[in-house]
């Protein structure tokens, strides 16, 4: 059913990036260090921006078009395969085909992927071009950049699960790249590898998942084949059941989730914030869009039979959120508060998936719609206040680099020397920049509250949904009680450290020399940040636009009347007719609004240096938090030396245990393999080859050269001949 | 008239003598008379098998075989001369430059 | 056709061997010409003679003799391939009061043509290997024996070719014997013709006193034969094979040993790898190729025509297990022994012996005869025999062909270290790819000669293990002959033998030349001459050999098998 | 060299021509008035060129074979371009049309020539979709190799070397004829041969003679195979069977007959006597490929071949084992295969998981991709022993795509060992910043053999992972972890060579204190063709797969649905 229209251009999105790929790579071979290609093209930045801008524009008219109804292009066939019934002798020939496929989930997606890396582009154009270590080199960084953003919106785009992989595999691949951008240097190196390696695992468990899928369906992988309800009651859901469990480990490798949660902190340490946002704020998205996009098998099988499958995506998602949140408390590198926080809210996702699919399959269409609605629409929320928070810790990150380069300089002449121990990206060298980088710091304020949940701003929403909806399962389904009570303590935790995190960098006075010289200075930083503030703060208007219902009312709209929306938006949260979700909500509220956020001052609280003032917005908290600070005088040195704040900090040793894994026994095996290989096998075949030597030496040791010998051993042979002859006849 | 199979046997004997002779002795010349010793069995056994028969080809062939033990001792007396010249002995087992 | 000795008709079929026999005559009176006069006594007047006295200067040149041995084979030999190309000669026959003594037909003017070939090749090789220096200026004391024995050379050379023939034609078994005995006698002489060396004289020495042992041994069977069944005729004893007493096997066991000795079976083959590395290397190439061919005629004449039992009775022949225990014996043996061989000589030699081995294990599969599921047993002899002649032939393409090149060696010092082949394709590629090609060939590399033949014989061996099974459709590898295990012994034989015959490439190719070795290799007209012949035919018999298999089929046939 | 060697020489290389000709075409003027595009152009050229380059320069002294190798190459390179251009112009039917769509043992092109009479053997060429996606690949691959080992030592002897090898292996892949595919399948090892001999590394000789000896002892008992099914078959009259032995070589005869006897309930041969066949013929197309655990040769023989050598070797040789499988054992002994089935998968999934595992052991980068290439093979008995269509069109698109990728990553490890000159994974570090085209080509080939979608190898690997799972169920885990493992070995490869090192990268000691030089002008255009075509043939398969499942279909037509399993 295609049909023509701006759809058949839809498939420039991905294909525009992917095609400046290679120009920008060459272009920028060409041209390195030349003057126009420094200054006017910014190594590539701008050939990158243009085609993001173009793609943007093109996905703009795409969502607008296809808002309200799927579309589906054809665009080749990719390959065909044919079957044999050893049976009946019949050959069925199966066309796999390419093509795009839009609908709600897309167009979600589709936005958010779009837009954010339209936004980083124009991020990176300030934080990249400025820094000398990328010099000559930024034009790699902007071909792999487009690349990402290729896979990524085709991925969206792909109008089947095979094409959706080969996308995610290609961000996996940029992601390598990303990472390991620095590749000079060993952990940027290790962790690039790491990133794919502990994907790639995820990704064989999709891959098998696929072609199970694949096998089920007949040969098919588009959505609008596996989709159709008859198709999906034709199979048996046992094997179903497996087979979207083994794509849900595909997922939980590439959305960092437990276990395969451990390249994500590593992916920090890939030096650039860029390449981290991107990490954090669109790639880890592909693993909720794969799950979200397995609603219509829950919702079309039978009744009951995938549920186990929910409830563990739903537990994967509850355990993840606490543990990360958990580990987010000791961190002090900025990046990896926020990649562990990443991790905790795509957690957050994961069990309002669940719990969405869950209700699918139990047949609450009502209650499975609203909880998929609020998973998506904290997918947006987190990606937009996600991408605002790295590009502002980037901000940060790098005027502290330019600031400690001014006072290195000042102090001596090694202004080139990269070789000091200074930590740019630590929290311990921060502290009171509120006043000193006032855009950011609010960025940073509005992103923060927007994770924590803080009422009426951005995640609050979705996020008491996800709550809502985990509890709403575990009213029905006891077991589901594990990720409904995790979420809950969750919401709490992440008040905690979110608060942290912006206390200790924006409040409190300077605690080093190079604090104190930081101030804002590139254009091209602010801009994405004060858009995204602006998203964030307007999240409220898509919940009025029942942005909650999205999933089941799509092609409804009850957009209609915006006050409304709002009013019973609220209404629906704040004053549920249901008591029980009402309680949830205060608790909820309760737990992210003030618990969280008041150990956090108590701790980490205190105000400017003198004469410094933050913007009046921030000003308050700042002004609170030195009031709670003076007063508790909290003292948190017991916990901090426990020995659980201890393996906190050692990421409760899923790193070491995995590198022991994999270095004592698969490489370790990997290497008796090797020597076996040769001693053995190919010794064999050496074996041979001395035994004949062997052999020929004796043979020929019979040649003794005395003729006496010859005729004995002549005579010999006549008499091996009669007996021979004679034996026989 | 002796019965052939007397003759026979007498060449067999004559011929596992020779054999017998002909690597159990490590003087060429010995050898070569061993190998003289087998033929004559052979020459032996050819003329009572013609007379066996009945047969003039026997005592043709016999003849022949004379000819060539004759020829074969002159070649091989030569031969044996030449070795001497190079080796300095004529024993067979002193002669083992070429082996394996 | 029947003739009797010496008629008109007798002298129209062998006139190649009338040829041979006066150029023969001629290289014994030519160099001997000169201006000697006989008085005739009681008078002065002095009859000029010719023979003796101070010599001609023409007719004296110590090139003649060469040159005369190899204008005489090759006529001969042009005679004989073009009388036989087309495929109708005649059968004629010769006998003697009633005896058939000669028979000229496919199959003896096969091996003919094939011998003289061989000992054609192994004399224009010897024009350079052992060369006739004029009389001008000083000689050393080498090439004044070198002059001395030109005559010698080829009378030797030629006589082994007589006898060679006299065996292909052969009817009786003793007339056979007598031609094997004029051949070996000559042989025993060439081999030890260096005798300078002491390696000369030795070798000459073992083979003569084992080939002796063997002869002697081998006519004794022959007169156990005789005394069985009273005539050494081939028709005879082949008439009354069936008939015969358990002297029979015994005579045919000792009469094997004499031909089991010519073409080196294990284990009878000891003295040949001796005699191989002190002859001279075309000796040792004629040995290896013409003179095995040989004990392969005594082998086809007493297995095939005489051993082998009636076409209409059922079984196999006696001697089948114990030809095909020598066999695999023979060939396992030979490659083994080559394998850690540090004398490329004598790694011939005993890569000569495995080629014994298969063409045994060929001829035992024609003594599976009549099994079960053989209908007409004469198609599948004929094939297998087809296939071992046309193995003696490319052999001596690619067996001499090697040899040859190791003459080569020779000329600027010895061969008998593989080190002397050490980077002779850089010295002069022609050559070393030349050998390498000989050397592919023996291991049986596709598309050589050597491919092909191992292949035909192969094919024989199975299309007799398979027989009619055929027909059945449905085939099950336990009806097969056992005959079948000897081609795949076979294959795996020659699957080792890949990797002596690759040292040598390997050598010749990537291995510095020895000190002393560093100039180019001496040229020797006649015999690269000699060795490109060999080359050309190993390439071209392994591409297109239609007109070589074709003959060696009419050869086969004219044994009448069936 | 005097001069009357060059006489011995012109008169030589006259009488090859000659004979050649006359041995291969005797009877080129009765048949039909068709052009044969394959004796000649792909085949016959190549190799009649190459040896005639070969004899020419052989002669020539040290000093001049310096200056005469420019022009050799040149004309190589030119020579090699046709072959190309012939094969490319076919399949866009550019000179002829010619219809792919054939039904089980039918042919394109197919020319039929006797040669020797006697047994029955014809020169019978002609092509299918399982073979001309192989030529295509070696004509391909020839130029590119050429060009990419440009700079090669002693190019006058190397290139044309290079030439004849293509040939060789176009002749396999195209013959018709067991005869003749026997002896092209041999013909291959020669030039091989002195690849490793005289280009290789330090235990060149060992390599050079394991490599020969290894695949010959195979392929001698797959040739009994091949003489015992000949005599097995009917005889018949006509101008392919022998005058003498009444039986043929022709392979289409073969697979007629084959057809013919399957057909129903019946099975070719009996039982027992297909499964020893289908055994001997396997094995030497196994040691080809090569399985687990025959594969001990291939090691030796790449981290020892020059580059080009490797290249070849890799992408073509090796599927000639995969190749020589798919068109005579399976197709002729289909109630084999049932039997085997299950044998075939477990040394294929031997292969795959040992070759993977063995591979994250080693040290030596040339080494570790020569296991990858065992691993790789595996893959393709794993397509096969699915007995499906789809499987069998994954084992060839797998034969082809890492045909494009695997000289890649030859001409990779190549650019080592030419610059660095050490292959040893841990002697250097961010080579990347020294090399970065390098690093850019290994980052690229890495990937693509890792199974990275949009890239060759991916759809292969997927689609024999589909065919896998009906038949075989959960040990498609194994697979899947190799995958991993696969990536793994790469990846800290790629990590401990062109990655880390600090600024300034740590160049191998084996360069002296040199700065390190980063890959020629001539191996970058090597490698970026084949870079072009590894994503050309990743996006869009179908070129190569359509007429890859065309041929499954028409194979499991004809030899599955009529073998009656």
């Amino acid at each position: 059913m295609s049909e023509s229209g701006i759809i058949d251009y839809a498939v420039l999105i991905p294909l525009l990036p992917m095609l400046a790929f290679p120009v920008i790579l060459f272009l920028g071979k060409l041209f390195n260090g030349t003057p126009t290609w420094v200054k006017n093209v910014k190594e590539g930045g701008i050939i990158a921006l243009t085609v993001m801008g173009a793609s943007l524009i093109l996905a703009l008219l795409v969502i607008k078009e296809h808002m309200h109804h799927v579309g589906t292009a054809n665009i080749f066939t990719w390959f065909e395969s044919s079957w044999w019934n050893s049976e009946t002798g019949a050959i069925t020939t199966k066309v796999f085909g390419v093509g795009i496929h839009i609908d709600h989930l897309t167009v979600m997606l589709l936005f958010v992927a779009a837009f954010l890396c339209f936004l980083i582009n124009v991020f990176s154009i300030g934080y990249m071009n400025t820094d000398p270590i990328n010099d000559n080199r930024n034009h790699r960084f902007y071909a792999e950049f487009v690349l990402f953003c290729s896979g990524m919106l085709g991925m969206v785009l792909a109008d089947s699960f095979l094409w959706l992989f080969i996308f995610w595999e290609l961000m996996g691949l940029c992601s390598y790249l990303l990472i390991g951008f620095y590749y000079e240097r060993p952990s940027a190196s290790y962790a690039a590898k790491k990133a794919f390696l502990t994907t790639r695992v995820g990704d064989v468990f999709l891959v098998i998942g696929l072609v199970m899928l694949w096998n089920l369906f007949d040969g098919h992988l588009d959505y609008a084949y596996v989709f159709n309800q008859e198709n999906i009651a034709a199979v048996n859901s046992g094997e179903l059941q497996i087979a979207l469990g083994m794509m849900f480990i595909g997922a939980v490798g590439k959305s960092a989730q437990f276990p395969l949660h451990v390249w994500l902190p590593d992916a920090m340490e890939g030096p650039t914030p860029v390449s981290a946002l991107i990490h954090a704020a669109t790639m880890v998205n592909a693993g909720l869009y794969l799950v979200a996009r397995m609603f219509p098998f829950f919702s079309g099988a039978e009744l009951g039979a995938l549920s186990t499958l929910a409830i563990v995506i739903a537990c994967i998602g509850g355990i993840t959120a606490v543990m990360a949140a958990l580990i987010a408390f000791v961190q002090m590198d900025l990046k990896k508060v926020l990649a562990y926080s990443t991790m905790s809210q795509l957690a957050y996702i994961f069990t309002g998936l669940g719990s969405a699919l869950w209700f699918a399959n139990n047949g609450y269409e009502e209650l499975a719609a609203f909880a998929m609605g609020a998973s998506l629409f904290h997918l947006f929320n987190h990606a937009m206040a996600k991408g605002m928070l790295f590009m502002a810790s980037g901000s940060v990150i790098h005027e502290m680099h330019h600031a400690h380069h001014e006072v290195a300089h000042h102090d001596d002449d090694h202004h080139d020397d990269h070789d000091d121990h200074f930590d740019a990206q630590s929290m311990e060298n921060m502290g009171g920049l509120a006043s000193r980088m006032p855009i950011t710091a609010t960025a940073m304020f509005v992103g923060s509250m927007s994770i924590i949940g803080i009422p009426l701003i951005g995640g609050f929403w979705s996020k008491e949904g996800i709550i809502a909806s985990a509890w709403q399962v575990a009213l029905k389904e006891p077991i589901f009680l594990l990720p409904a009570l995790l979420v809950l303590i969750g919401a709490g935790m992440t008040g905690f450290y979110m608060s942290r995190m912006w206390f200790m960098t924006f409040a409190g006075k300077p605690k080093t020399e190079v604090a104190e010289h930081v101030h804002e200075q590139t254009a091209w930083i602010p801009i994405p940040l004060v858009t995204l503030t602006f998203m964030t703060l307007g999240a409220i208007i898509l919940a009025g636009m029942h942005a909650g219902h999205w999933l089941g009312d799509f092609d409804d709209g009850h957009y209609t009347n915006f006050f409304d929306g709002v009013g019973s938006e609220m209404e629906h949260v704040f004053l549920n007719h249901d008591p029980f979700l009402m309680v949830l909500t205060y608790v909820a509220i309760g737990l992210s609004l003030v618990l969280g956020p008041s150990f956090a001052m108590a701790l980490y609280g205190g105000s400017l240096d003198k004469g410094q003032k933050a913007k009046p917005w921030m000003q308050w908290a700042i002004n609170l938090s030195a009031k709670i600070n003076k007063k508790s005088k909290f003292d948190n040195s017991e916990w901090a030396n426990s020995s659980l704040a201890e393996s906190l900090h050692k990421r409760l040793h899923f790193d070491d245990i995995y590198d022991a894994a994999v270095m004592k026994i698969v490489v370790g095996f990997a290497n008796l393999s090797a020597i076996f290989d040769s001693k053995f096998i190919d010794g064999a075949i050496k074996a041979i080859e001395s035994t004949s030597q062997n052999a020929s030496r004796r043979v020929r040791a019979l040649t003794t050269g005395s003729a006496r010998d010859y005729i004995m051993m002549t005579a010999l042979g006549t008499l091996v001949i009669f007996i021979l002859l004679w034996g026989v006849a | 008239m002796i019965d052939p199979a007397w003759v026979s046997g007498l060449a067999a004997v004559l011929f596992i003598i020779g054999l017998w002779g002909a690597f159990s002795r490590k003087n060429a010349i010995v050898v070569l008379m061993c190998i003289e010793l087998m033929l004559n069995a052979v020459n032996l056994q050819f003329v009572a098998a013609a007379s066996h028969w009945g047969d003039v080809t026997g005592w043709v062939y016999a003849v022949f075989a004379i000819a060539i033990a004759a020829a074969e001792v002159a070649i091989g007396l030569a031969i044996f001369l030449s070795m001497y010249g190079q080796h300095e002995t004529i024993s067979l087992d002193e002669v083992n430059l070429l082996k394996n | 056709m029947n003739t009797e000795v010496f008629s008109i008709d007798f002298w129209k079929a062998f006139a190649p061997e009338t040829i041979l026999i006066v150029g023969l005559i001629l290289i014994f009176i030519i160099p001997n010409l000169g201006n000697s006069k006989f008085r005739i006594p009681l008078t002065k007047i002095q009859v000029p003679w010719f023979l003796g006295g101070r010599r001609f200067k023409a007719t004296g040149s110590p090139a003649i003799p060469g040159m005369l041995a190899t204008a005489t084979l090759f006529t001969a030999v042009g005679m004989m391939i073009i009388e036989t190309i087309n495929g109708n000669m005649d059968t004629t026959t010769v006998t003697s009061g009633g005896i058939v003594i000669l028979q000229v037909d496919n199959f003896s003017r096969f091996f003919e043509i094939l011998f003289l070939v061989a000992v054609l090749l192994a004399s224009m090789a010897s024009l350079d290997r052992i060369p006739a220096n004029t009389f001008e200026g000083k000689k050393s004391l080498e090439e004044m024996y070198d002059n001395r024995r030109q005559a010698d050379f080829y009378i030797l050379m030629l006589t082994t070719a007589i006898g060679m023939c006299v065996v292909a034609l052969a009817q009786d078994m003793f007339v056979l014997f007598v031609g094997l005995e004029l051949a070996s006698l000559a042989t025993y002489v060439l081999v030890g013709f260096h005798k300078e060396s002491k390696s000369g004289a030795e070798s000459g020495v073992k083979y003569f006193i084992v080939g002796s042992v063997a002869s002697g041994i081998g006519l004794y069977g022959l007169s156990l034969l005789y005394l069985e069944f009273g005539s050494l005729q081939l028709s005879t004893l082949a008439a009354n094979w069936g008939d015969a007493s358990a002297l029979g096997p015994i005579a045919l066991g000792l009469v094997l040993v004499g031909f089991g000795f010519k073409i080196s079976a294990a284990p009878f083959h000891f003295a040949a790898p001796d005699a191989y590395s002190g002859a001279n290397s075309p000796v040792a190439g004629v040995l290896a190729t013409a003179s095995k061919a040989m004990g392969m005629i005594g082998l086809i004449r007493v297995l095939l025509v005489v051993a082998l039992p009636e076409a209409d009775s059922d079984g196999s022949a006696i001697w089948l297990y114990t030809l095909a225990t020598l066999s695999v014996i023979t060939m396992t043996w030979g490659n083994i022994a080559a394998l850690g061989s540090t004398n490329p000589k004598r790694m011939l030699a005993y890569s000569s012996v495995a080629h014994a081995g298969y063409m045994m294990a060929a001829l035992t599969a024609v003594g599976a005869w009549k099994w079960g599921n053989v209908e007409a047993p004469g198609d599948y002899a004929e094939a297998i025999v087809a296939a071992v002649l046309f193995h003696l032939f490319v052999l001596v393409a690619f067996k001499l062909g090697a040899f040859l090149v190791l003459g080569l060696l020779e000329m600027e010092g010895g061969a008998s270290r593989l080190s002397a082949l050490s980077g002779l394709a850089r010295r002069d590629p022609l050559i070393g790819t030349a050998m390498f090609i000989f050397m592919l060939a023996l291991a049986g590399v596709p598309p050589l000669a050597g491919f092909m033949s191992k292949f035909l014989v192969i094919a024989g061996i199975v299309s007799t293990s398979v027989g009619d099974l055929w027909m059945n459709g449905t085939v099950s590898f336990s009806e097969l002959h056992w005959v079948w295990w000897l081609a795949l012994a076979m294959f795996i034989n020659s699957a080792i033998s890949v990797f002596y015959y690759l040292r040598i490439g390997v050598i010749m190719f990537l291995d510095v030349p020895e000190e002393g070795r560093r100039k180019p290799l001496p040229y020797g007209a006649s015999i690269r001459m000699a060795i490109w012949i060999c080359l050309v035919a190993t390439i071209i018999l392994g591409l297109s050999g239609d007109t070589l298999i074709d003959m060696c089929y009419r050869a086969a046939e004219s044994l009448n098998l069936a | 060299m005097d001069i009357k060697n060059k006489e011995f020489m012109l008169i030589g290389g006259l009488l090859v021509v000659v004979a050649g000709l006359m041995a291969f075409f005797p009877s080129l003027s009765d048949s039909d008035t068709a052009v044969d595009w394959i004796s000649i152009p792909l085949v016959g050229f190549p190799i009649i060129v190459s040896c005639i380059l070969l004899a020419f320069a052989s002669q020539e002294s040290r000093a001049r074979k310096k200056i005469i190798a420019v022009p050799i190459r040149l004309f190589t390179l030119c020579a090699s371009l046709i072959p190309l251009a012939i094969s490319t112009a076919l399949f866009f039917d550019w000179l002829i049309l010619v219809d792919w769509d054939l039904m089980y043992n039918e042919f394109a092109l197919e020319k039929e020539y006797v040669w020797i009479e006697s047994i029955g053997v014809s020169w019978h060429v002609g092509m299918d979709g399982l073979s001309f996606p192989m030529v295509w690949l070696t004509s391909f691959l020839v130029p590119v190799t050429i060009i990419t080992t440009w700079n090669e030592k002693d190019g006058a002897t190397y290139h044309p070397l290079l030439l004849m090898m293509g040939g060789a292996l176009i002749g396999v892949f195209v013959s018709l004829d067991l005869f003749l595919f026997y002896v092209f399948w041999e013909l291959t090892l020669i030039p091989m041969f002195f690849l490793i001999l005289k280009w290789g590394g330090k235990d060149r000789r060992y390599a050079a003679q394991k490599f020969f000896i290894y695949t010959f002892c195979a392929s001698v008992i797959m040739l009994l195979g091949l003489i015992t099914l000949y005599f097995l078959q009917p005889e018949g009259s006509g101008s392919q069977y022998g005058s003498v032995t009444g039986r043929t070589f022709d392979m289409t005869v073969l697979f007629s007959n084959a057809t013919a006897y399957n057909m129903g309930d019946n099975v070719f041969l009996g039982e027992d006597m297909q499964n020893i066949l289908f055994a001997m013929l396997m094995l030497g197309f196994l040691v080809k490929l090569p399985a687990v655990p025959f594969h001990t040769w291939l090691p030796d023989a790449h981290v020892q071949a020059p580059t080009g050598g490797s290249m070849l070797l890799a992408g073509v040789m090796l599927k000639m084992g995969a190749y020589g499988m798919l068109r005579l054992p399976i197709a002729i002994f289909p109630d084999a295969v049932v039997f085997y089935q299950d044998i075939i998968m477990a040394i294929g999934l031997i292969s795959l998981v040992w070759g993977a595992v063995v591979c994250l052991g080693q040290t030596n980068l040339k080494r570790m991709v020569a296991y990858s290439s065992v691993s790789h093979m595996g893959v393709i008995l794993l397509g096969i022993a699915s007995m499906q269509p789809i499987g069998y069109a994954a084992a060839l698109f797998m034969m082809f795509a890492h045909g494009i990728i695997s000289p890649m990553l030859f001409a990779v490890c190549g650019a080592f060992k030419h610059h660095y000159h050490s292959m040893e994974i841990g002697s250097m570090r961010g080579m990347a910043k020294w090399s970065p085209y390098l690093a850019v080509y290994m980052m690229f080939a890495w990937m693509a053999s890792l199974g990275l979608p949009l890239l060759a190898g991916f759809v292969a690997e997927l689609m024999v992972l589909i065919a896998y799972w009906p038949e075989y169920g959960w040990w498609i885990l194994l697979p899947g972890f190799v995958l991993a493992i696969t990536a793994a070995y790469y990846l800290w490869s790629m990590q401990r060579t062109i990655f880390e090192g600090g600024d300034e990268g740590q160049p191998p000691e084996s360069l002296n204190g040199e700065t390190p030089p980063d890959i020629t002008l001539s191996e970058n255009i090597g490698m970026i063709i084949l870079a072009i075509f590894t994503v050309i043939f990743g996006i869009f398969p179908f070129i190569a797969l359509g007429m890859m499942d065309q041929w499954t279909v028409a194979f499991f037509e004809g030899v599955f649905n009529s073998g009656g399993i």
